[in-house]
């Protein structure tokens, strides 16, 4: 994918999103910046916790109460989702913008068939469907058969008609997947697709939404925090920590030569069979707590290189062309 | 199997068969309706020597934590035997095998759901200490506790705290912590690091393998991360619908890997050191149900090169290197599929 | 495959009906007071004449043959004579038991057509004003016994406003022949509108005051689940899809969270049998539960036992149909 | 037109020969006729006979009305008066089993027909208070019952009363409408004629409450056991009114006379000086009720009207008391059914208050009965606060089941050789001068005696709606709606 | 490396050093309805125990004379007899304040006992499986569809009245409820991997049945017993009733509600009263007690 400077499809600016607990404000996404350029595939790397689930609810418009957007601009092919009311929400969800949960065992629901949750959206937005009812539930079928086929369910007509509970992991995947790719969405946000499958499987399902991406020419962010899978699939990636993205740039550039101390450790901390016998080298420490937060840089804990300079907040420097790091150090490398 | 080490292996499982029976209730009881038999480990043999980390892959629901607890008798095998330093565990009573399970534990995939919630920490740890009726008194239990938890790195400031109060990572070290304190030969690590973030994965694996350096443990170490596996283990054995497939020297099977299950496993590791797309050895459909498993060899129905033969006839174990065993038709002289 | 089921159901049946007849025998043999002392009441009787009452009752046999008796009576569908109605016990139950089971029935709905909407709604308006009232409601509803609201609504309903009949099961003009019993079913059959909606109006107090109990604890167990199923993922998830409010309550949620509150209905309608009694004594309604409690005070061994074992039974059928509308509700579980 | 009673029991069965109560019987009573019957004033005239009488001490002679049909046409005949006395009294007549009600007609020991319009019955032993019983028996067709069965007999009425059955929901109502080939009832009781509506529905209405909220919304005319305290709710209603008529139910307190306490007849009667049974009646059966010092009620043959009264006099009492060697009171404690609990308190918290401390017990009536009324064997209790009902207003069923030696109903465990002399003197005297006197004169024993604390019979209180004419309380607690109308 | 441990975790737990207890007690502090709902329990048992003092009269002190007085603010009440007098003419307040004497034990009583049964027997049930569970759940089958009064009576029959027995015959059925819910969260429980870890660590069944499952079995309930309670304090008065209840005069808010039922139409006050007794005493324990479970669960300290 070429890296021309299109209008990006998907543009976030100065995102934070807050919820408020008993203990305080736990400040999960604190100023992020991305964009989204159409067709193209970002990864989101990052630890658990780090902001990448709240980041994508936030542009769904999908962050559950008590949590609330305090500052930030979203901007979806030219429209400030922020600004949008309810049901013009409802209406870009699933149509514009589809997403695919963490967790495909408990994303579907399991008292309706598959046939039903792929049906109702197809229903809700009703993408040049006929106008008799009659007319119209055959069309949705066909459609529902067809996405069911794109995804690779065998058989697909016997199967409408079954639950969640009757497929395979791999296969509740790829039913999100077709769930997501029903109306052919413009933006597919994948989070952590396969981190519930084997690697087989999750082989299959990651080839599965590269081919649909390759065939629609539809942007994908794809979540997760297995950089292995980022390196195969991604245009982009952008590596998150405690709520902020630290780098971000093209997948090769960050992999083979990454700035931020955080990504350093994160490719350091992969157990390679190269490695055998070497110890691994793991990132000491946790990932702090996002609440009240001092102003400094949120990896100084754990960072091997941290210097009485890093406790200030630290901004996001350019560390080349396309690429951005949020370390101090890099700033000096540049000089 | 020829005997390499000095002695004996420590873990030495035979034939291991374990069906859950699925059958409810009364009626079907009477009937015996078939077919509802969950075949979850299917003549499963292997041995673990002493000192050593036999790690067990394999796609989720082949049978790698009942294996486990099998071995352990948390779930009662339906057949085969299991050894443990030269006693047969699989016949012990309920008061050996208590005594037995001083010298064998387990720790868990699921760092949350596996630490009672309403304990603390110096409780959960301390437990097994008072089951045994190791120690009376208070002040050594706790001191004992404590001992334990910094060698897991954790602070005894830690004692009184609810497992909730942790992170994942934190919460691992005090399952480890608890499966330590009975200073066990032979630890089961039941995917141990799965459910951890990349970073605290590798805090976890490199506290395991530093307690096996100093304290001799034993490990059979079931994941289905192949680089963990790889990273950790001695030897690996490679499961497949509740049987062994593949096992050997670890550098053996995972670098020269000879059943074409193992084969399209490892190609399927994304690899963060080759960025960029790459071709897979691409398997068809999902693993089989145990409930009802495919005939001959059970890999038939996802394998790329499965012929007539691989359809009907289970195929025998063979040796094809040093203590590297296959169940493969297909692996007669050296055929590499091409990745 | 729900023929397994069933006779599995059935097999269940044959312990719980022996030990419902051993115990209710035991205890009405066991129980002071002489059937035939209670008959004569407050006149003279000759020692011959008490003999032969004694007699024509069954009476004057030992304990353990009556038992035998009463077992090989019962297994071929014969309990022998009422001693008050000189008829087949069998035959006076038949006549009452549909009018208590319609009753239950009906009181059943109500309680979960109520229950229902306001479980979901306090769910969702979660610590509003409405929420607490609704649980203050339902206590209320446990809190005060059956003929308070019983004679609340009496007063109310029939005697201030004159809008529903005092007592009875349906008015004298609109008698019908009987087809199933259940009357609410019968004047349909008979394409009676009219008398359906006497029969209703005489149908609604009784079965609202009936269903009260239950009305609050079903509401108070929607209520949980409801905000249980509220923060499940596939909720979420169906939010992505860009559905609509409704759908997401009433067919994602709703579905969901009636699984608990089956389950409970189901352990509740044994207490809505076995309770009606004080109902069925204020409204006058012609059911088993009054019948029975007048029988054990005067000792009617022979009805209170044929009855008592076809509480039972009703109870065991009953859990069996929530059984099945939890396979209804909840795939997962398979008959 | 439409008479509708809100009732408080429904019917057990319908066939007069085979229940043994009074609410069935009052059910049955309108589509069924007697023998004989009550008039207003209790006195006992003929029904379906013209007259009657005692040829000798043993046998009493009944002739027969003429015309009389039952519901399906036929013709009432002696065949058939005969029957219905035979069916209650021979052994096994019903089919195998035994008419329950065979005890209410003890001695009798068969029936003759003399010619077609005379019958006779005889006894086998004289037995003055025949005709007292003889209300209580009605008269069912031969030919019906041949047809039918005992089984057909428990839900068909085929009578020569008033009413014809149309229908009968158990447990809800018992719908009758007017038999037009009536013969028009007791000649005593006018008028005399067909019945003045068109149909009479007893509805099932046990709840108290619901009873009386169903006449205040004029769902029903007639409600009966109108408890005391919804009198005046009812009586200021514009649409109702209540109708009492004198009960024939006696209430008292067993006194165990073979316990320590009140063996002790001082004792007995510093409890019956304790009680004001003024206050009581007033105040809980709001003045419905008739106090008596003896175990008759005021209306009931043999009643004894110099009966000394013992006063409410607490002082009296505590002396009594201390005479009998209980200066500082004795605990007893007071049986009752659930249903007379309020009552039982007020009276227990009346003797507490003059040293007999009482200690009120709620038990379940059929258990408190064996407890009780145990024949003679021993006791275990202090006081049970119970009632016994005479129906026939005659002392016979109610004095000797309660006062003879180790009688059924001798709960209080009485016993006095000198009283059961007379009773069963009384018992076959046929000068019914000389029988008065008799129980007069064990009024006054037991008067004296105290072996039960006497209270009081109440009233039945009915509520009536305004519109109802020609209706009024029978003291049997029957409803007759022969001559009941509406407008 | 110190600080960095104790960096990740919450705040609130920093400085809670001090002992557990205190800390769990501090939480529900916190939690105002909770504590409002606390001390109207407090306030009900203080009623209830010096019950003498508070009762502005005698409670079993009759007076036919004030029989069926209404309450104060209606025609013909006084402020002697807030809330009017029952048919009696005993004080209406009176009589509820020392009711809470055994309305409160027996309810409490009861609820314990059952719950107990019902815990252990639940938990045996759904933890051992087997024929412990078919037995079991067949007898809990047995006692739901046996109607409870025909129970009540046989019970009474064979026990006779007294405080015991009313706990006894009341708890007999009630225990099945408990044992419902707890069968199924049991069933849920035993395959919890914390529950496979005792085992692993040699636990025997008990250990694992009361120790590990039954505290985190507890919180539904504790929500199904707060409610059944109102239950078992009418229940009571049908008891009270067939003369195994509670005898007069003492007064029960059961048997005080019941007693009522003969006046509805005329004195509303009589059974009303004492039923919103019942009403606050069981809304206040099941919000106390549900502000108690957050605060003593771990789990719901942040
Ligand atoms: N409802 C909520 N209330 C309070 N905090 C929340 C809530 N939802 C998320 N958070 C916090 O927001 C932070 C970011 O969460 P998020 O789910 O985005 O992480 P993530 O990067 O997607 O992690 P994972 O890899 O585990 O999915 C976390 O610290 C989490 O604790
Ligand atoms: N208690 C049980 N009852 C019935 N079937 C079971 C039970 N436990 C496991 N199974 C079945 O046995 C098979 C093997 O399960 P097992 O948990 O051993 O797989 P696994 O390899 O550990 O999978 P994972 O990677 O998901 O942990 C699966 O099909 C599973 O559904
Ligand atoms: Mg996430
Ligand atoms: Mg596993
Ligand atoms: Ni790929």
């Amino acid at each position: 994918m070429s890296q021309a400077n299109l209008t990006p499809l998907l543009e976030v600016q100065g995102l934070r999103t807050a919820f408020p607990t008993r203990n305080g404000t736990v400040r999960a996404v604190d100023g992020v910046d991305l964009e989204v350029r159409p067709g193209e595939c970002l990864g989101v790397v990052g630890e658990s916790g780090s902001g990448k689930s709240v980041t994508f609810a936030s542009v769904m418009g999908l962050v559950r109460s008590p949590g609330f957007i305090e500052a930030g601009s979203i901007r979806f092919a030219g429209r400030d989702l922020t600004r949008l009311s309810v049901p013009e929400m409802r209406q870009l969800r699933g149509r514009d913008i589809a997403m695919t949960m963490q967790d495909a065992l408990t994303a579907l629901n399991p008292a309706l068939t598959v046939g039903e949750q792929i049906a109702e959206v197809l229903h809700a937005h009703a993408p040049d469907l006929p106008a008799g009812r009659f007319a119209r539930r055959r069309a949705v079928r066909d459609r529902s058969i067809e996405m069911m086929r794109l995804v690779g369910i065998p058989s697909p007509e016997s199967r409408l008609g079954n639950y969640p509970h009757e497929f395979s992991g791999g296969m509740r995947q790829r039913i999100m997947i077709a769930i997501a790719l029903a109306c052919r969405p413009k933006l597919l946000i994948a989070d952590e697709p396969t981190t519930a499958l084997d690697v087989t499987i999750q082989a299959q399902v990651l080839e599965l939404i590269a081919d649909i991406r390759r065939e629609l020419g539809m942007s994908v962010v794809l979540i997760t925090h297995d950089l292995g899978v980022v390196a195969e699939h991604c245009d982009r990636v952008m590596v998150m920590y405690a709520g902020q993205v630290v780098e971000t740039g093209p997948t090769v550039q960050v992999i083979t030569d990454p700035r931020h101390p955080y990504t350093q450790g994160l490719l350091r901390s992969i157990p390679r069979l190269s490695m055998r016998g070497q110890r691994i080298q793991p990132i000491e420490g946790q990932v702090p707590e996002l609440i009240d937060l001092p102003p400094q840089c949120r990896f100084y804990s754990r960072c091997p290189q941290r210097l009485d300079t890093c406790r200030q907040v630290v901004a996001m420097r350019a560390a080349g062309p396309a690429r951005q790091a949020r370390c101090i150090r890099v700033g000096e490398e540049m000089q | 199997m020829s005997r390499q080490s000095p002695a004996d292996p420590l873990v030495r499982v035979d034939s291991l068969v374990k069906h859950y029976d699925t059958r409810r209730g009364l009626v079907g009881r009477l009937t015996g309706r078939p077919g509802v038999l969950v075949q979850a480990l299917n003549d499963v043999s292997f041995t673990v020597r002493r000192g050593e980390t036999l790690g067990l892959i394999g796609e989720s629901g082949c049978g790698k934590s009942t294996l486990g607890r099998a071995v352990l008798r948390l779930h009662e095998p339906t057949a085969g035997r299991v050894t443990f330093d030269g006693t047969d565990v699989t016949g012990l009573g309920h008061a050996d095998l208590k005594a037995m399970r001083q010298r064998m534990q387990i720790v868990f995939q699921d760092p949350y759901a596996s630490l009672n919630p309403r304990r603390t920490v110096a409780e959960i740890v301390g437990l097994s200490l008072k089951l045994h009726g190791l120690t009376r008194d208070r002040r050594e239990l706790r001191d004992r506790v404590a001992a334990i938890i910094e060698n897991v790195g954790l602070k005894t400031t830690h004692l009184d705290r609810y497992p909730h109060q942790f992170s994942g990572g934190q919460r691992q070290r005090i399952g480890i912590a608890r499966a330590l304190i009975l200073n066990p030969d032979f630890i089961v690590c039941d995917e141990p690091v799965s459910a951890l973030d990349v970073s605290i994965q590798a805090q976890i694996i490199q506290l395991l393998a530093d307690l096996k350096r100093e304290m001799g443990l034993t490990y059979l170490f079931i994941s289905h991360d192949i680089s963990v596996i790889g990273y950790v283990s001695d030897r690996v054995a490679v499961m497949y619908l509740g049987e062994i497939v593949e096992m050997g020297p670890v550098e053996a099977v995972l670098e020269r890997p000879r059943h074409p299950y193992t084969q399209s496993l490892l190609s399927a590791v994304p690899q963060v050191d080759k960025p960029g797309p790459r071709t897979h050895v691409r398997l068809k459909g999902d693993l089989p149900s145990p409930l009802n498993p495919p005939p001959g060899c059970k890999f038939h129905t996802r394998c790329p090169l499965a012929t007539d033969v691989c359809r009907t006839a289970a195929p025998e174990t063979r040796t094809v290197g040093d203590g590297h065993t296959v169940s493969c038709h297909l692996v007669t002289d050296d055929v590499r599929l091409a990745s | 495959m729900p023929i397994g089921k069933f006779l599995e159901r059935l097999f269940q049946l044959v312990p719980v009906l022996l030990g419902v007849s051993v115990i209710v025998f035991l205890m009405m043999a066991l129980t002071p007071g002489d059937p035939v002392d209670i008959m004569i009441g407050d006149q003279q009787i000759s020692e011959a004449e008490e003999q032969i009452l004694r007699r024509d009752l069954g009476l004057d046999q030992p304990l353990i043959q009556r038992f035998a008796t009463f077992l090989g009576n019962a297994a071929t569908g014969n309990f022998g004579l009422s001693f008050y109605h000189r008829r087949p016990v069998i035959d006076v139950i038949a006549e009452r038991l549909p009018a208590t089971i319609e009753l239950s029935l009906v009181a059943l709905l109500l309680a979960l057509v109520t229950a229902i909407p306001l479980g979901v709604l306090a769910a969702v308006k979660k610590n509003t004003i409405f929420d607490r009232l609704a649980t203050v409601g339902s206590l209320l509803g446990v809190s005060l016994p059956g003929f308070w609201f019983g004679i609340l609504l009496l007063m109310l309903f029939a005697v201030h406003l004159q809008i529903l009949p005092v007592s009875g099961r349906i008015g004298f003009t609109s008698e019908v022949s009987p087809i199933t019993h259940f009357l609410l079913i019968d004047t349909l059959l008979h394409g009676r509108p009219d008398a359906f909606l006497d029969a209703l109006s005489h149908i609604i107090l009784p079965a609202l005051t009936l269903g009260l109990p239950m009305t609050a604890i079903l509401m108070r167990v929607t209520r949980t689940s409801m905000l249980e199923v509220m923060r499940q993922d596939y909720v979420t998830f169906a939010e992505a899809k860009g559905l609509s409010r409704k759908r997401i309550l009433f067919r994602h949620a709703l579905k969901n969270a009636l699984i608990p509150t089956v389950s409970v209905a189901a352990i509740e309608t044994g207490s809505l049998l076995g309770g009606n009694m004080i109902v069925e004594t204020v409204f006058g309604w012609p059911g088993l539960g009054r019948l029975v409690v007048e029988s054990i005070f005067v000792r009617n061994y022979p009805l209170v036992q044929a009855a008592v074992l076809f509480y039972a039974v009703t109870y065991v059928l009953l859990n069996f149909v929530a059984d099945l509308l939890y396979t209804l509700l909840n795939p997962r579980v398979k008959l | 037109s439409e008479i509708r009673v809100g009732f408080t029991l429904d019917a057990d069965t319908l066939d007069p020969a085979n229940h043994r109560k009074r609410e069935t019987e009052t059910i049955i009573r309108n589509m069924y006729d007697g023998i004989l019957t009550r008039d207003g004033d209790m006195k006992v005239v003929p029904e379906l006979a013209e007259s009657w009488t005692q040829v000798s001490p043993t046998v009493y002679e009944f002739k027969l009305r003429k015309g009389v049909k039952f519901h399906d046409g036929s013709d009432m005949t002696a065949e058939d008066v005969k029957f219905t006395l035979d069916r209650i009294t021979v052994e096994g007549a019903m089919e195998g089993q035994t008419s329950p009600r065979k005890s209410l007609l003890g001695p009798v020991t068969g029936v003759e027909i003399v010619d077609a319009d005379t019958i006779r019955i005889n006894l086998g032993e004289p037995w003055p208070i025949l005709p007292a019983m003889l209300p209580f028996q009605e008269v069912v067709s031969k030919a019906f019952v041949e047809k039918v069965g005992t089984d057909g007999m428990a839900t068909q009425v085929n009578g020569t009363g008033p009413f014809k059955l149309v229908d009968w929901r158990k447990g809800d109502s018992i719908i009758m409408e007017r038999f037009e080939d009536y013969y028009g009832g007791a000649t005593d009781i006018p008028p005399v004629g067909k019945a003045c509506v068109d149909r009479v529905i007893f509805k099932v209405i046990p709840e108290n409450a619901s009873r009386v909220a169903a006449l205040l919304a004029g769902d029903v005319d007639i409600v009966n056991e109108l408890p005391a305290h919804s009198i005046a709710q009812v009586k200021n209603n514009a649409a109702t009114d209540v109708m009492t008529v004198n009960g024939t139910r006696s209430f008292f307190i067993a006194l165990n006379n073979e316990s320590e306490i009140f063996e002790d007849v001082r004792v007995r009667r510093a409890a019956m000086h304790a009680i004001d049974k003024k206050l009581i009646i007033d105040k809980i059966l709001a003045g419905n009720a008739a106090p008596i010092s003896g175990i008759l009620s005021p209306d009931a043959f043999g009643h004894n009207k110099d009966l000394p009264d013992y006063g409410y006099d607490p002082d009296k009492a505590k002396a009594l008391l201390a005479e009998a060697g209980y200066p500082n009171g004795v605990d007893v404690e007071l049986d009752t059914e659930g249903a007379f609990k309020d009552i039982a308190e007020a009276v227990g918290s009346l003797l507490t208050k003059v040293g007999i401390r009482t200690k009120v017990v709620v038990g379940e009536g059929s258990q408190l009965s064996s407890k009780w009324r145990t024949k003679g064997e021993p006791k275990t209790g202090d006081m049970f606060f119970t009632s016994w009902g005479n129906g026939s207003l005659d002392p016979f069923d109610i004095f000797v089941p309660t006062h003879r030696t180790a009688d059924r109903g001798n709960s209080a465990g009485y016993a006095n050789p000198e009283l059961d002399r007379i009773l069963d003197e009384a018992g076959v005297e046929l000068d019914q001068a000389k029988r008065e006197a008799l129980y007069n004169q064990a009024e006054a024993i037991v008067n004296a005696d105290l072996p039960y604390l006497y209270l009081w019979v109440p009233q039945d209180v009915y509520g009536v709606s305004k519109r109802l004419s020609g209706w009024k309380p029978s003291a049997d607690s029957r409803i007759n709606l022969h001559d009941a109308c509406v407008n | 490396m110190s600080a960095v441990t104790d960096d990740a975790l919450p705040a609130a737990e920093r400085n809670g050093q001090d002992s557990p207890f205190l800390r769990n007690l501090h939480n529900f502090a916190r939690n105002r309805l909770a504590v409002v709902a606390a001390v109207l329990v407090l306030v009900f048992v203080v009623m209830a125990v010096f019950a003498p003092l508070i009762a502005p009269q005698d409670p079993n002190e009759t007076d036919l004379f004030r029989r069926l007085q209404p309450p104060v603010w209606m025609e013909g009440g006084e402020w002697a007899y807030p809330l009017g007098c029952d048919g009696l003419g005993r004080d209406i307040l009176s009589r509820i304040i020392y009711g809470a004497r055994i309305s409160i034990f027996i309810g409490t009583a009861v609820i314990l006992v059952a719950t107990s049964i019902g815990l252990i027997a639940g938990l045996a049930a759904g933890y051992l499986r087997g024929w412990v569970d078919i037995a079991i759940s067949r007898l809990v089958d047995i006692l739901l569809g046996f109607p409870y009064l025909i129970f009540a009576i046989g019970l009474m029959a064979m026990m006779g009245p007294g405080l015991q027995n009313i706990i006894l015959a009341l708890a007999y059925k009630e225990w099945v409820i408990p044992c419902r819910v707890v069968r199924g969260e049991t069933l849920a429980a035993r395959e919890v991997e914390y529950v496979e870890a005792a085992r692993a660590l040699g636990a025997s069944r008990g250990h694992i049945m009361l120790r590990e499952i039954m505290p985190n079995i507890l919180s539904p309930v504790i929500v199904v017993s707060t409610i059944r309670m109102a239950h078992v304090i009418i229940l009571e008065a049908s008891l009270s009733f067939l003369g195994l209840g509670v005898q007069p005069p003492t007064a029960s808010w059961g048997s005080m509600v019941s007693d009522g039922r003969a006046f509805i139409l005329e004195a509303w006050w009589v059974s009303t009263f004492p039923g919103l007794a019942i009403l606050v005493l069981v809304l206040a324990i099941n919000v106390a007690s549900q502000g108690l479970r957050d605060a003593f669960d771990p789990r719901f300290h942040e």
